[in-house]
């Protein structure tokens, strides 16, 4: 395939051009781009700054929870120490883990993303950037005031896992439970909205001629991550759910005794759990794949075969969650093919560390400071996937499951394969943010401590765990034969942890923020596009990308992006803006307008830490105002964006002309929409697997559900839904001008199907009585809320339709407002049919 | 090869692995054979003494126990009347728990060194 | 011997519970074990050494490594065989070691995981309650014993390292698991899946008897117990002991705490924690609360010396 | 479409492999389906891989998304293998 889009790729040769660019240009970009003063700096969006605020909140919640890590070691030094009560120790190891996994290591990669993607894809700014800073502001609120749970002692005590029973109310009825499960409700929000972000981003807005196989393996790596939290916190979001409703409306989901499961619980956390921790090694192997072949100084080998092993990690973890379960009596057919896949997704790990092996075979490797810890980190989460191996075997997994030989596995896995990555990344990546890079020579203390601490610290837990040492044990007693070793971890821990220190230090004398330019710039020699000279603004131009080392390739690529020689050298709208590319071979497609610093992204962000937090300590009031200035606040951020503007077509670079407007299929706003889509329809997915899951493990407690025929008329109301808005894009296409009629109308409908559904349902069932009423009701309630949401966006497709701006060529409200309620219409007709087939 | 760097670690962590490391050991044969014995009996469920878990409070705290006046209030604080009140302590609040002289006169020796 | 079968003294120590197996459903899966440290230990090293030389190496052998070839053996070839030999062993010993249902006349015991203790029922031909025990599993050597693991509360996971792998308790299920020790002794095991509170003090001892002895123990459980009269019984059934706790003989029947009609037996207190002694037993009624903390047992402290001496007489006289 | 089918294609028979396998052992056991699927998604590997050798590439970017969907049906093969032989040994 020549071309993707119909674009000539020969009007490449045109770039560079050779006339002079005129200076005021760069002035306008400069002015467009400004840098924030004083309270600015809460409304920014650029890129470059919620980056690093993103980056540095996830890198403080990575300390608080090593603190945490040190008590439970001094607590753990000798048997029977009272440093820290049983209540308080629970606590504690719930929120290592919790804060560790959701406020440090997903928003840490998420935030690299954020930071480095636009400029390694030499884009001006990732395609939403006030979603990026929603999703940075809400994580960072509601995670502080999460963590501050543990000074009131209201922390959560039930394990990162939150097993029922012990989790619900009868046997935890404390608030500290909601907390966990509340809490985690808006990181997981952040999370989605991150992800939509980067999946986005890196598919569409890569510098020209970038195709797929030019792409920084980072983005790579970015876009499996991303698009693996969609399809993986959509469970969790749905567990905490169940687990709250069952809290607070005695919803027995997991309750045994009433037709509820607590096994249910723990496929769907480990469906989201299991992906999680590839989740988390993916962007940071990603991050491998970008370091080594600058400390080689070769090109990277494989780089194909890279690509195929996260390709084949983002399938294939999904196929292992049941190894968390081998000792809950699964029959030994599935324990069987999830051991089997257990061992398949070690492939593309081996891959992935035989590759950079290859690679600094073939180069001349250096022992600089991110050196230093990629080596650090290959020894390491090797050791960890061997160990991996081991208990994905089932007989030795069920006397290594649930003791400390786990411990030890996890944390050489998840150090080695993403905080020593991560330390790597930062020794690297720092120059490019900062005008003075880290000491080389600390460095190589900080590695020595953190390397050697690592080590003394996990290795004698692999043997703790084979003398019998269970998990989650506040103390133990003496004799026992454990007390010397976990002596030693104790010391290896803080080595680690003074090894951190260092690094602080050195980052205390050394980090000098300087998004803006007149940064250290690329003190190691790297190939790649983020070390071309940037502003505020990004590159002066976006260049053409050959290889997938430009800088390297090209040795008069940086000072050509300078002087404007490549693509948007200007503002071509006087707004900020970037080119929009096609996903396979990023063929110029049209300029992007992009909103500027906005108040209301924070605005929404505080009040929905706030709505959860207000529904943890149950002030139901204040949740529901907070839920309302959330959703003002977004409609307001909303209002200010798709306007229209003076030029249709604007030439962006040599006389290429691209329409600066994209409505349908094309559009980065569909592309958003339709990944949402995904989100919702997992989440229902994952509720419909619930009932049947109930239906298959607690037969005896099944009454047969409504009938289907007396269903019909819903689903069919349902299916015209569905119809109506398929009728509104093509009554715009062909230029009706009530075209938005249909929708609407759809849009109202929607809620009265379900609540005609719920009526017929409540004189079968009562939610409260059986697990399968739960599941019923949970279903029919996510429709409800889909159908909720279709009302607001009726509402605000109206409101823009009255004050007119939704004309013949920007009608991408419609179009969304279509996706979303012909969308909800379809789930709603699933799920009509779904709960009358289970049982029936 | 790897089998014996296997070996030789878990036989170096083996041999770290023995009871006299246990914490705030007490000196002298005799006390450090009276509070191991005093753990197998179990003496904390009542008693605080250093070193040893639980920390009962059901019956008095047993540190700095040199420096009783009294046993019980009734014999004087000699370690030969302390092993004899172990062994047999009828008509006090301590229920008389069966042990072997040998062993009372360790736990006498070890919580005179308290 | 009895005094010092707490939990610590039976399952820690050396050798690695793990790695010294007693019976033919834990020593198949220290051979896998071995093998997995051994050969895990090996590819480790070849890794290193692969790395050593793409660092140090002669740039002949540097060259040699630096290609596709190395990635494709590497990551996948070598694995790929290496694993397929392992997944079937895994596989095999997963079917010949998975407990799936009783086989005729086979010792039969019902197993209950409670917050923070274990509920132990022998049970019958029939499936009937023969004998009510607490925290101790007494087994016959040489024959294998089919547990019915239980939770009445929370998720519990039952785990004896020397003569099995753990299997959990999971509320709504019945799961199987087959033990068989080969050699009399006592064989520790600890909750491994976590259950708030105490998780961490919820111990128990595996007892195994030759033929002789176990039938002795049986015949033990089985006789009716002997009439008791006294301060101690009073006061059991007065003070409200009764109401959580059963002694078969006598009024006292409460199901919420262990069967206590032979405790002063037991090799321990506390679910594997204490010595059992009429010291120990006497801190344990007036005390639990210091001792386990959050156990479901309240102090009693408003016994006199005298009294609590007489009960804990009273329950070191069950035997 | 047809880039993102060459690329993901062995994953995509990964995907109906595993999961089927899940849903026929949660709702339906039976080794017999099992067998089945696994021997269809067999031939469905065998298929891609034909499919793609026979493939002509021209363009740097068709050779590449072409080796890289056929390394992928290669592993794809080998998982689908391993998670057919619990059933096969049984």
């Amino acid at each position: 395939m020549r071309s993707e889009t119909g674009f000539d790729p020969d009007l490449y040769q045109r770039f560079p051009t050779q006339e002079e660019r005129p200076a005021e240009e760069e002035e306008e970009l400069r002015r467009i781009w400004c840098a924030p003063h004083g309270w600015e700096y809460l409304t920014v969006v650029n890129n470059n700054y919620v980056g690093i605020f993103y980056l540095g909140t996830a890198f403080l919640f990575f300390l608080l929870a090593g603190v945490l890590a040190l008590l439970m070691r001094v607590q753990l030094a000798a048997p029977l120490m009272e440093v820290l009560p049983q209540a308080t120790y629970n606590q504690v190891f719930t929120m290592h883990g919790t804060v560790m996994m959701f406020l440090f290591a997903v928003p840490m990669v998420e935030a690299a993303g954020v930071l480095l993607l636009p400029q390694m894809l030499a884009a001006r700014d990732l395609p939403f950037p006030r979603l990026s800073a929603y999703a940075f502001w809400a994580y960072a609120v509601g995670g502080l005031a999460f963590f501050a749970s543990l000074f009131v002692g209201l922390a959560p005590d039930g394990g990162w896992f939150m097993y029922p029973p012990y989790t619900s109310k009868a046997y935890s009825p404390g608030i500290n439970a909601d907390f966990w499960l509340l809490g985690i409700g808006f990181i997981e929000i952040s999370a989605i909205a991150g992800a939509i972000e980067i999946i986005v981003g890196v598919l569409r807005t890569r510098a020209p001629g970038m195709s797929l196989d030019k792409m920084p393996i980072f983005a790579w790596a970015m876009l499996v991550f991303a698009v693996m939290i969609i399809i993986a916190f959509p469970s969790v979001i749905l567990a905490t759910l169940l687990l709250e409703i069952e809290r607070a409306f005695n919803w027995p989901f997991f309750d045994a005794a009433r037709g509820g499961d607590p096994v249910l619980w723990q496929h769907l956390f480990w469906f989201f759990g299991h992906p999680e921790v590839y989740i988390i090694f993916l962007p940071a192997a990603g991050m491998m794949s970008m370091i080594v072949p600058t400390v080689a100084k070769a090109e990277l080998v494989g780089y194909r075969l890279i690509v195929l092993a996260m390709i084949a990690t983002g399938f294939i973890s999904f196929g292992v969650w049941a190894h968390h379960m081998f000792t809950v009596g699964l029959p030994p057919m599935t324990t069987g093919f999830f051991s089997a896949a257990s061992m398949a997704v070690s492939l593309p790990a081996g891959i992935q560390v035989f590759s950079w092996i290859a690679t600094l075979a073939i180069g001349r490797p250096r022992f600089n400071a991110p050196g230093l810890f990629v080596l650090g980190s290959i020894v390491i989460f090797v050791t960890g996937g061997l160990t991996g191996v081991m208990v994905a075997l089932v007989p030795f997994d069920w006397q290594a499951h649930d003791t400390y030989f786990i411990v030890a596995h996890l944390h050489y896995v998840l150090i080695g394969g993403m905080v020593f990555p991560l330390f790597a990344a930062m020794y690297y990546w720092i120059p490019m943010v900062s005008s003075r890079a880290m000491s080389e020579r600390l460095a190589k203390w900080v590695f020595g401590l953190m390397f050697t601490g690592m080590n003394v610290a996990f290795m004698p837990m692999h043997l703790a765990g084979l003398m019998g040492m269970p998990r989650r044990v506040y103390t133990y007693l003496p004799g026992s034969g454990w007390d010397m070793l976990n002596l030693i971890s104790t010391v290896g821990a803080f080595l680690f942890a003074f090894g951190v220190l260092l690094f602080l230090i050195d980052l205390a004398r050394n980090f000098r923020m300087a998004p803006g330019g007149g940064n250290a710039g690329n003190v190691y020699g790297a190939g790649s596009l983020e070390w071309l000279p940037t502003e505020l603004y990004s590159t002066r131009s976006i260049p053409v990308v050959k290889s997938r080392e430009p800088l390297w390739d090209d040795p008069k690529i940086s000072d050509n992006v300078e002087q404007g020689r490549y693509f948007l050298p200007r503002s071509a709208t006087g707004l900020r803006e970037t080119i929009v590319t096609s996903p396979l071979l990023a063929e110029p497609q049209y300029v992007q307008i992009m909103p500027g610093p906005s108040v209301w992204p924070l605005v929404a962000a505080i009040f929905t830490a706030f709505f959860f937090l207000a529904l943890t300590v149950q002030a139901y009031m204040f949740g529901l105002a907070s839920g309302v200035i959330t959703v003002m606040a977004m409609l307001r951020w909303l209002s200010e964006t798709d306007r229209p503007i003076a030029q249709d077509e604007v030439d962006i670079g040599a006389g290429i002309m691209v329409p600066t407007y994209m409505t349908g299929p094309r559009s980065h706003g569909w592309w958003a929409m339709v990944i949402l889509m995904i989100v919702m329809a997992m989440i229902s997915a994952m509720a419909m697997f619930g009932l049947a899951f109930l239906w298959s493990n607690q037969p005896t407690f099944w009454t047969p559900p409504a009938l289907l025929g007396e269903g019909a008329p819903i689903a069919l109301g349902y299916g015209l839904v569905v119809a109506a808005a398929v009728s509104s894009r093509w009554l715009h296409r062909i230029g009706n001008n009530w075209a938005v009629a249909p929708v609407l109308l759809a849009g109202l409908a929607a809620p009265l199907l379900t609540w005609l559904d719920i009526r017929m349902w409540s004189a079968v069932l009562a939610p409260d009585a059986s697990g399968q009423g739960a599941a019923v009701f949970a279903i029919l309630s996510l429709q409800g809320t889909v159908a909720a949401i279709g009302i607001l966006f009726a509402a605000y497709l109206g409101w823009r339709a009255l004050r007119g701006l939704i004309t013949p060529t920007r009608n991408s409200t419609l179009d969304l407002a279509c996706l979303f309620i012909g969308y909800c219409g379809a789930q709603g007709l699933v799920g009509t049919i779904f709960t009358r087939a289970v049982g029936a | 090869m790897g089998a014996r760097i296997l070996l030789t670690a878990v036989l170096l962590l083996a041999a770290c692995d023995k009871p006299e490391i246990a914490p705030n050991a007490t000196g002298g044969e005799a006390a450090a054979r009276g509070k191991t014995a005093a753990e197998r009996l179990g003496c904390g469920a009542c008693h605080a003494m250093s070193g040893i878990w639980p920390q009962g409070t059901t019956g008095p705290s047993l540190e700095r126990f040199a420096q009783r006046g009294m046993i019980a209030g009734r014999y004087p604080n000699r370690p030969d009347n302390l092993a004899a009140f172990l062994r047999n302590s009828s008509g006090t609040a301590m229920p008389t728990v069966t042990m072997t002289a040998a062993q009372a006169d360790d736990i006498a020796a070890f919580l005179h060194e308290q | 011997m009895s005094n010092s079968a707490t939990l610590k003294a039976a399952l820690g120590g050396w050798p690695p519970a793990v790695l010294d197996p007693a019976g033919p459903y834990a020593e198949p899966i220290t051979r896998l074990a071995w093998a997995l440290l051994l050969g895990g230990t090996a590819v480790l090293l070849i890794v290193l050494a692969a790395l050593a030389v793409a660092l140090w190496g002669k740039p002949a052998l540097r060259k040699r490594l630096g290609g596709d070839r190395t990635i494709w053996i590497g990551g996948v070839v070598f694995p790929g065989v290496v694993l397929t030999a392992l997944l079937v062993w895994g596989l095999w010993l997963t079917g010949s070691l998975q407990a799936t249902a009783a086989r005729a006349g086979e010792m039969r015991v019902r197993v209950t995981g409670e917050m923070w203790w274990w509920r132990v029922t022998y049970l019958g031909e029939r499936g009937e309650t023969v004998i009510r025990d607490a925290n101790e599993l007494h087994v016959p050597v040489g024959q294998p014993v089919l547990l019915e693991l239980e939770s009445a509360d929370v998720l519990h996971s039952f785990w004896v390292p020397r003569l099995a792998g753990k299997m959990d308790m999971i509320p709504g299920r019945r799961n199987l698991l087959r033990i068989r020790a080969e050699q009399p002794g006592t064989y520790g095991g600890q909750c491994a899946e976590y259950c708030g509170g105490a998780h961490a003090l919820m111990g128990f001892v595996v007892v195994a008897h030759t033929p002789e002895s176990f039938a002795r123990w049986r015949a033990e459980r089985l006789a009716p117990p002997p009439p008791v009269s006294g301060r101690g019984p009073e006061l059991f059934l007065a003070s409200g002991c009764a109401g959580c706790h059963a002694i078969r003989g006598t009024p006292a029947n409460g199901t919420a705490g262990p069967d206590l009609t032979h405790v002063g037996a037991r090799r321990s207190l506390g679910a594997g924690i204490l010595p059992n002694n009429r010291g120990t037993l006497a801190g344990w009624i007036a005390d639990s609360q210091t001792i386990k903390p959050g156990n479901r047992m309240p102090n009693y402290k408003q016994f006199s010396p005298d009294d609590l001496n007489a009960l804990a007489a009273y329950m070191e006289s069950l035997k | 479409m047809k880039s993102w089918l060459i690329l993901l294609g062995g994953f995509i028979v990964w995907t109906v492999h595993f999961f089927g396998l899940y849903l026929i052992a949660e709702f339906a056991p039976s080794a017999t389906l099992v067998i089945a699927l696994t021997i269809l998604c067999i031939i469905a590997d065998l298929w891609l891989l034909r499919w793609l050798r026979a493939m002509a590439c021209s363009e740097a970017f068709a050779q590449w998304r072409r080796s890289v969907g056929m390394a992928g049906a290669v592993l794809s093969l080998l998982a689908v293998l391993w998670q057919g032989l619990p059933v096969m040994l049984a």
